[in-house]
């Protein structure tokens, strides 16, 4: 039944993609394409929580590659209390975005909008297969279908140069890290024999997984997680995606493809128990990661760019707290974030679909224009800040209580500093978009239409209800000391009187601020100059050294080549000038035949 | 098997040539479909001895042999296995497909269709020949009529002679058609004299009188003999295949040639050569291989990773694809060279992906070449809008070279680093994988710079695909996506034509 | 008697021979070759009743006689067509001779 | 040195001489002379031999017969000119230096040659032992020389004469 | 008295014809060419029928398998070569055909003979009436300055060659005290560096029969100059006539002393492959090029030559069989060409496959054939050669041959390149004189049969040439 349901996720979206891709003359009419996805992740969703339900568990697994003593590669479906949830959550997602793309789009050409929904479909089957796959290659293939499927979704106005550019980044940044991921299972293939989960977890526990190398192994494969996760260090290609349209943003780059790979880790985590010392990498680099992100966060001018920072704030909470050995609690707060997230990103999007800008110095007193909007974007500030009682107070205080009890100190107080900062840039937008004057008076703001009010409403609800439930019912795991639920509460509130006095009462010049940290402020609008480096990088190192292997093969390798023809030809003018046309000439010939002759006969042939 | 299904296979192209020979003067439309029909014929053939293929007898099936030379042991043998199997269904595919792309060839139809065919019944008999003599014959076939199908129907690019040898280049005439023909040829027949003396030796040592390729796998070589002329085969096919330092016919080859003639050059024929060295080198020389297999793996290394960047550097659209051949050969020689199951499969593997994928690349550079009369990258931009149906199949087709899942593509680079890994040089698996970001790397940057972005002011009124036009890229976008999620449809088959092979390699 | 033995007679057969080639190279008038060549052939005929004288043989009497013969065809031939060539190019300077060449 | 070496002596001067003479002279009238000196000198060398029927042979065919030829042209080209033909060397050096290296690298076989002693008595009757041998073992090569007499002869004829 | 019946059927041909010549009046006569043409095909299939017999003439003459061999071959070319030369335009050509051939026919003769000489006085004279008509007819269109350049050239080249020759033969008549062959192969034991310095120079004069570098020097003008169907003949007869009776004098019965020519043989074969095919390169004149080409396929043969063994010998054979057809082929296709075009360039190949693709076709088999491709004669001509070589440890000089191959494949496609890739400048078939194109199909039909099944004659070439070691 587990397995059935599992396969029937899979498979409506598929089967949708397929028709919308097999069958043009549907995927130009536009909306009844978008329709057909819509119904196909909606069924899809209604068996995912049929399923959550029923707390079906269970695994299946086919031979895909045969080799000569069984199958060498296969794949399947897993489904246990992991998949279950994350299935759940992207199905929901999905479901929520496609239904707000419809409207969202609503000015896009027919075709376009069938392409869009096509390349949906995709993204959700790709998405459902990552999550449910039991082995390390099904999870890579699909690993790399969503990473196009990102490619496709943020190139949507392919003839935008940078989305172009955005798009063809986003997928070379995330391949990167996929060179190391795919070594990894090689390797890990190679020293343990198998692909599949169960099989490697068994041997992890019965410690038969030969150590050596192990542990470059696990960061070979974390670095997949980096990638796709946007850790930093490749973190740059994520603010670029912005240039997709904004669900896209909320569906791929915040709730589900990113979390691919805090889930990745989590779904391996035995695998990385087996080596600490990855794990303390691990936390560290999300507590690193998460941290620069606040920072350049702050200084945003991009609405979804700030977004697309918190986002990969985020992460590094969530990477952290896996890190620190609480992947439950990362996996937790991965659940809410996708939720509050998604929420922000279309908040985000309802207020760039009514101002038509990006720039939040170019909106103001959105509040009054549109409420609706206004409160469930104050919602879900208020949970990725932390404040109690919504989701993202509990699942932040969980990684933090899991963190403090991995006895890692040093990413705690990044993390913690994190948080103010979190409620900071956050309430920074809040105060400058929805409260502070507007900008453009005559402006005909004006809330959404259904469609994309609908899911903005579902998920503020989730947000609240969820939040609720926790306080009603605490979720289990990690409790820190009692100071700690204080503690990140009074870091969000600082943040958000900071930002208050900045922005909305200006007690505090932010100038000032900028000036005080001048150095930190330059940095983070550079962007720590990441973004350069890899220009460079790519620019100088790759570019060059093709140019230069390009010259070398036409015009040394192939220059040999070319002069040993020229050189017969030269040769061979050369030679025929003995033929003067001289009759006396030509006897000259036999003469000199006659006299080699000779020359041979005497001293040659002894 | 009384109906002799391979010699049908083989000889049904060169039928067809015969009858457009004389029988369809000035009468292109009849040329077309004559040409379609026989190797529609071959397709499926192919097709069919494919499913009836008995898997688990395994082995050699449909075999033929009518003895044509009894006191030299020249036989017209024929068999296949399942690596035949698969690379004569890649070349049915190939000009089938082929036959279509290029319909709307005018200059002198009959004949490029006749010499197409021609070459075509050489390709066939090579892979199903099982006498080596016969197989040189065919090879030869295969070979020579490319001199004058680039030579008429190619066309020209252009070639600043710079650097240290730019007299040669002037002298040479460096990227004219006629150049790329001359050399390619020249090349080809060079490499083939190699190949002849191997054949021979093979022969003389053998001393069974005998050119059958299962009496002379039956025979015991000497490791040194073997060593030898493994090393003769491995030049003078591994020149067809495109290794490093002797690839250099290729781009200008590949770039000059007509369409249905690059998609079969660098779809079957560059294969051709990697088969010689499996089939050949491999089958019948398994200490040779073992010796030299090192040296094997070493340069299909370096063909992978400059083979990527030459075709990064390039600004020729059509260069770009020659040199991703010449990378993506580097995956089949390294598949080979590991002689593990995986490596091997996947080398096999990777000869009909890359066939597929270089044959749609070919093609559709073809159609945009007609459409937009320009090969120059620089120029292009915004062609999506244009031609949509083009921008998939190349999208498609990038994805599959940069081994994306779900692609024919990755399933042969995974299987390659597998074996790469567990060969007796794991550092292979370095080169291997990073080949496949730096293919990223070009493919995507020419996707986006031709059908992406804003509209190029250069071209106007471009169109889609037409017609017959469709069948081809239809027909190839789904055999690289249908075999890229079922890969077992074709290794199944492979395996039990190289499982035997290895186990002679590893354990002697 | 004791007269001066084979190699005198060899040696002196070279001298002409050589002194032949020598004018056959040097001479510009086709006339002027066809005499170096003469005697070149006509070295060969002391060669040949040399040898002949010294080891008694009459077949190198017999060699003689055709190499005679055979030079005086070859004159003969030779010197029609210098004359044919004369007929047309009205030169008889082989050095001018050059219409063919490369 | 006995009388037979002196006369070789002398001969072989005077052949040296004449040679040199065809090939150095410039009028051709007189190289022609001197190549009829050359030859007479030659049947000289061939009396010296012990073979008179040569010697008459060598007289009669060779130096008659050839020398007649040589003036004839001379004569015939010449009047084609129209005046009296002198002709040139050319690059003289470099005839010598090869004409010489070819000379010494005879002689140096020649010198390393095994020495024969003459044979004492000289073959019975030439002439006759010729006119055998003609019609013996030599039978077809006189044949044969028969038609190349004639075949040439032809060919002579044909590309001297001037109808046609 | 079955040993001489092709050299006095010959004998009695030559003098019909003679007869002919005397009484045809008229000024086309070139029935006598029919005549002529008429009588070698019988002498041919005669030939054909003929069996090997002993030595005749107290051994100066022998009718061995080689032999038989040689002279199948050389009246097979001739009779290609006369059909070829039926329609020769121009006045002499039609008004002296009896003085042509008669000469065709007369140095045929001597070519018949040499092969079979064993004695030195035979071999002399034969050599001599195989050579003297060649001269006077390489000049036979007599009104033309190249033509008689030429012919003056050969004249030269061939006189200065046969002096040296004959002083060859002088020195070793006096070396080995006797005319006999057999007596030589007995003295060469002795080591008399007279006869080896006889034997040299005597090679010497081959050399310039078999146009081997440097005495090929004439060649390429003669060629170019003389009718174009009397060359195709005179690429390949004479040179076959100068191998056989290379194989006579330096191997046949020399038993150790064979070795002695290895060296020699293997650098003239090197030297004249490289030059030969180096020269071909530039060359711009049809028949030129050929000539240049004919050198190189010289030195090839010169390979098999150097492997001094009798399956050496017997490649020789069947390279000589194979080059005749592809030689003669590719020249009377240049006399088709340029009869039409007026031209002897290659130029005047262009889009010759567009016009008449049958007559561009039988060109590209030949030049395949010159230049060793499967499926025709020459593939398996060089093969065989290498393969000798490489047995006889000559690795060396089958390196240098592979790679000239190489060279010789890029000329050879040219020509290619210019009758199928380049556009006609004219466009209606050729006119092609029926005889001419006879001649064509006789040199594909060999080609192409010796191509697909060359067993029959390596055989044959095995079997004649094993006597001689």
């Amino acid at each position: 039944m587990a397995i059935a349901a599992a396969l029937l996720t899979l498979g409506l979206p598929f089967a949708a993609f397929l028709l919308l891709a097999l069958v043009p003359r549907l995927r130009r009419s536009g909306p009844p394409a978008g329709w057909v996805s819509i119904g196909a992740i909606g069924a899809a969703f209604l068996v995912a929580a049929a399923a959550w339900l029923a707390e079906a568990g269970g695994a299946g697994v086919w031979g895909w590659i045969p080799g000569a003593g069984g199958p060498l590669v296969t794949v399947g479906v897993l489904l246990d209390d992991l998949s279950r949830a994350m299935v759940l959550l992207v199905t929901l997602v999905s479901l929520l975005v496609q239904v707000y793309s419809l409207a969202y789009l609503h000015d896009e050409p027919r075709p376009a909008l069938g392409r869009y929904y096509a390349y949906h479909a995709l993204f959700a089957f790709s998405m459902l297969g990552l999550v449910l796959a039991p082995t390390f290659v099904q999870m890579f293939i699909f690993w790399e279908l969503v990473g196009l499927c990102s490619y496709l979704l943020i190139g949507f106005w392919y003839d935008r140069p940078s989305a172009a550019q955005a798009a063809v980044k986003a997928f070379w940044v995330t391949r990167l890290g996929d060179v190391g991921f795919i070594i990894g299972i090689v390797w890990l293939w190679a020293a343990a024999g198998t692909f599949e989960f169960t099989a490697l977890f068994a041997e992890a526990a019965a410690g038969q997984i030969p150590a050596a190398g192990l542990a470059l192994t696990m960061v070979l494969i974390y670095l997949g997680a980096v990638g796709k996760s946007a850790q930093f260090p490749l973190h740059v290609w994520l603010p670029d995606a912005m240039e997709g349209p904004t669900p896209v943003s909320a569906l791929i780059h915040a709730a589900t493809m990113v979390t691919a790979g805090v889930f990745m880790v989590t779904r391996t985590m035995p695998l990385f128990a087996l080596v600490p010392d990855v794990l303390t990498l691990i936390a560290w680099v999300g507590a690193l990661t998460a941290l620069l992100a606040a920072t350049m966060a702050c200084v945003e001018g991009d609405i979804k760019r700030v977004l697309a920072y918190s986002t990969i704030s985020q992460l590094g909470y969530m990477m952290a707290a896996a890190g620190a050995g609480a992947a439950a609690a990362g996996f937790f707060h991965l659940g809410t974030h996708g939720v509050f997230k998604a929420l922000l990103f279309l908040g985000a999007g309802a207020v760039i679909h009514a101002a038509g800008t990006n720039d939040v110095f170019r909106m103001g007193g959105l509040f009054r224009a549109m409420p609706q909007t206004g409160i469930v974007f104050l919602i879900g500030t208020l949970a990725l800040a932390g404040v109690w009682p919504l989701a993202g107070f509990f699942s932040k205080e969980a990684v933090l209580a899991g963190v403090l009890h991995g006895q890692l100190t040093g990413p705690f107080v990044l993390l913690a500093l994190t948080a103010f900062l979190t409620a900071f840039y956050m309430f920074r937008v809040v105060f400058i978009a929805f409260f502070g004057r507007p900008h453009d008076p005559h402006a005909h703001l004006h809330d959404p239409p259904r469609l994309m009010a609908g899911p903005l409403w579902v998920l503020a609800g989730l947000t609240v209800g969820l939040g609720l439930w926790f306080t009603v019912q605490p979720p289990a795991g990690e409790h820190g000391p009692g100071w700690l639920a204080p503690l990140s509460l009074g870091l969000a509130a600082a943040g958000i009187v900071l930002a208050w006095a900045t922005y909305q009462a200006r007690v505090v010049s932010a100038d000032l601020l900028a000036t005080l940290l001048a150095p930190l402020d330059v940095a983070a609008r550079r962007r720590y100059g990441l973004d350069a480096l890899y220009a460079l990088l790519y620019r100088g190192a790759m570019l060059g050294c093709s140019r230069v292997i390009g010259w070398l093969d036409r015009y040394v390798v192939d220059g040999v080549v070319n002069m040993a023809s020229a050189w017969s030809l030269r040769a061979g003018d050369l030679l025929r000038r003995i033929q003067t046309g001289v009759p006396q000439d030509y006897v000259y010939g036999v003469a000199f035949g006659v006299l080699v002759l000779l020359v041979w006969a005497q001293w040659g042939s002894r | 098997m009384s109906v002799p299904v391979l010699s049908v296979i083989t000889w049904a192209p060169f039928i067809g040539a015969l009858l457009i020979m004389f029988t369809a003067r000035h009468r292109p439309l009849a040329v077309r479909l004559i040409a379609a029909v026989t190797t529609g014929l071959s397709t499926v053939l192919s097709l069919w001895i494919y499913l009836a293929y008995d898997r688990e007898a395994a082995g050699f099936q449909f075999h033929e042999k009518v003895v044509l030379v009894p006191p030299l042991g020249v036989a017209y043998e024929l068999g296949v296995d399942g690596m035949s199997l698969l690379l004569v269904l890649l070349t049915a595919i190939i000009i089938f497909t082929g036959v279509f792309a290029s319909w709307t060839v005018t200059v002198r139809s009959q004949e490029f269709y006749a010499l197409l065919l021609a070459l075509v019944t050489g390709v066939f008999g090579v892979f199903v020949s099982l006498d080596l003599f016969v197989f040189f014959l065919f090879y030869e076939l295969a070979v020579l009529p490319m001199y004058l199908l680039i030579g008429i129907w190619g066309s020209s690019g252009q070639v600043r002679p710079r650097g240290i040898f730019a007299w040669a280049f002037r002298e040479t005439g460096v990227g004219s058609k006629e150049y790329a023909a001359m050399k390619l040829t020249l090349y080809l027949l060079f490499g083939s004299a190699f190949i002849l003396v191997g054949i021979f030796a093979l022969y003389v040592f053998a001393g069974t009188g005998s050119f059958s390729f299962l009496e002379l796998q039956a025979a015991a070589f000497d490791p040194g003999v073997q060593w030898w002329v493994f090393l003769a085969f491995y030049v003078g096919f591994g020149i067809l295949a495109g290794i490093w330092p002797l690839h250099t016919w290729s781009p200008d080859g590949h770039a000059s040639a007509p369409t249905a003639v690059s998609m079969l050059h660098a779809g079957v024929l560059m294969k051709l050569g990697a088969y010689g060295v499996v089939r050949l080198g491999m089958g019948l020389l398994p200490e040779g291989a073992g010796a030299l297999a090192w040296l094997v793996g070493t340069i299909a290394c370096i063909n992978i990773v400059y083979g990527a960047l030459s075709a990064m550097a390039q600004t020729d659209l059509k260069y770009v694809i020659a040199y991703s051949s010449v990378s993506h050969m580097g995956i089949v020689m390294l598949g080979a060279a590991t002689l593990t199951e995986a490596g091997l499969n996947g080398s096999v593997f990777q000869m009909f992906a890359h066939g597929v994928m270089t044959g749609l690349f070919f093609a559709l550079v073809g159609l945009v070449y007609e459409k937009a009369h320009s090969r120059e990258i620089g120029k292009m931009g915004g062609f999506g809008h244009a031609m949509p149906g083009i921008a998939v199949a190349f999208t498609v087709g990038g994805l599959s070279s940069l081994g994306l899942p779900a692609t024919a593509g990755f399933v042969a680079e995974l299987l390659t680093f597998m074996g790469a890994w567990r060969s007796a040089h794991p550092w292979w698996l370095f080169p291997a994988v990073a080949g496949t970001f730096l293919t990223a790397v070009y493919v995507l940057r020419v996707a986006k710079q031709i059908f992406w972005g804003p509209p190029s002011p250069h071209f106007e009124h471009l169109d889609d695909a037409r017609g017959p036009e469709w069948v081809a890229l239809v027909v190839l976008v789904g055999v690289i996506v249908v075999f890229g999620m079922m890969p077992g449809l074709a290794i199944g088959p492979v395996g039990t034509a190289t499982m035997p092979l290895l186990t002679r390699i590893v354990a002697p | 008697m004791t007269g001066p033995g084979l190699q005198a007679y060899l040696i002196l057969a070279a001298l002409v021979f050589a002194i032949g080639l020598f004018g056959i190279l040097t001479r510009r008038n086709a006339i002027g070759i066809l005499l170096g060549i003469e005697l070149m052939l006509n070295a060969v005929n002391i060669n040949l009743v040399a040898f002949a004288r010294f080891h008694a043989d009459l077949a190198g009497l017999v060699f003689t006689l055709f190499t005679i013969a055979i030079t005086v065809i070859e004159v003969g031939v030779g010197l029609a067509i210098v004359i044919a060539v004369f007929r047309v190019r009205k030169t008889v300077d082989a050095d001018h001779l050059t219409l063919l060449r490369g | 040195m006995t009388g037979a070496t002196l006369a070789f002596v002398v001969v072989a001067a005077a052949l040296v001489t004449a040679s040199l003479g065809v090939v150095l002279t410039r009028n051709l009238f007189h190289a022609v002379l001197y190549l009829a000196g050359a030859l007479v000198a030659t049947a000289v060398v061939f009396l010296l031999l012990e073979s008179p029927f040569l010697f008459a042979v060598q007289l009669l065919l060779y130096a008659g017969g050839v020398v007649t030829i040589l003036v004839f042209a001379i004569m015939l080209t010449e009047r084609l000119v129209g005046e009296r033909i002198t002709q040139t060397s050319r690059f003289l050096l470099n005839g010598a230096v090869v004409a010489a290296a070819v000379f010494v690298g005879l002689a140096g076989f020649i010198a390393r040659a095994r020495q024969p002693a003459p044979a004492v008595t000289p073959a019975e009757d030439q002439v006759a032992g010729l006119a055998r041998a003609l019609v013996g073992p030599f039978a077809a090569s006189f044949e044969l020389l028969a038609v190349l007499l004639v075949a040439a002869l032809l060919g002579a004829i044909y590309l001297a004469r001037t109808e046609d | 008295m079955t040993a001489f019946t092709l050299e006095i059927g010959l004998a009695v041909l030559v003098l019909l014809v003679f007869g002919a010549t005397l009484l045809a009046r008229g000024d086309d006569r070139r029935w006598i060419g029919w005549l002529a043409g008429l009588g070698v095909l019988i002498l041919t299939v005669v030939a054909m029928l003929l069996p090997a017999a002993g030595a005749q003439l107290g051994g100066a003459f022998v009718q061995d398998g080689l032999a038989l061999f040689a002279k199948r071959l050389f009246l097979a070319a001739t009779f290609i070569g006369i059909l070829g030369g039926l329609a020769l335009p121009g006045r002499p050509f039609l008004r002296r055909t009896g003085e042509y051939h008669l000469l065709l026919l007369t140095s045929l003769l001597g070519m018949l003979v040499l092969v079979s000489a064993r004695d030195l006085i035979l071999l002399f004279v034969a050599f001599e009436l195989m050579s003297i008509p060649l001269y006077v007819l390489a000049g036979f269109a007599k009104r033309e300055g190249e033509a008689v350049e030429a012919a003056l050239k050969f004249f030269l080249v061939g006189s200065v060659s046969s002096a040296v020759m004959a002083y060859g033969l002088s020195l070793v008549y006096g070396a080995a005290r006797s005319t006999s062959l057999a007596e030589v192969a007995g003295a060469l034991a002795a080591g008399d560096p007279l006869l080896r310095l006889g034997l040299l120079a005597v090679f010497a004069g081959f050399g310039f029969k078999i146009a081997a570098f440097p005495f090929h020097m004439w060649v390429p003008d003669t060629y170019e100059a003389a009718a174009t169907p009397f060359v195709a003949w005179l690429s390949v007869a004479p040179k076959a006539a100068g191998f056989v009776a290379i194989f006579r004098v330096y191997y046949e019965g020399m038993g150790s002393s064979v070795g002695l020519w290895v060296p020699v043989a293997a650098g003239l074969a090197a030297v004249t492959i490289v030059a030969g095919n180096l020269m071909a390169l530039p060359q711009q004149n049809a028949k030129r090029l050929l000539a240049y080409s004919g050198i190189a396929h010289i030195g090839y043969m010169l390979m098999g030559l150097a492997a001094g063994s009798a399956s050496g010998t017997a490649m020789v054979l069947f390279y000589l069989v194979a080059y005749v057809f592809g030689n003669m082929g590719a020249f009377l296709v240049v006399e088709a060409v340029a009869r039409a075009e007026g031209s002897e360039s290659v130029a005047a190949f262009r889009g010759l496959a567009q016009r008449s693709p049958l007559l561009a076709l039988a060109m590209l088999l030949f030049l395949l054939s010159l230049g060793g491709i499967p499926f025709v004669a020459g593939f398996w001509a060089k093969l065989y050669v290498f393969w000798a070589a490489a047995t006889a440890g000559l690795y060396w000089l089958v390196l240098v041959g592979a790679v000239l191959t190489v060279v010789a494949l890029f000329y050879y496609l040219i020509v290619a390149k210019r009758m199928y890739i380049e556009a006609p400048p004219a466009t209606g078939a050729l006119s092609l004189e029926p005889m001419l194109a006879l001649s064509v199909i006789l040199c594909v039909a060999g080609v192409v049969l010796l191509g697909v099944y060359p067993r029959p004659l390596v055989m044959a070439a095995m079997k004649v040439a094993a006597p001689l070691f």
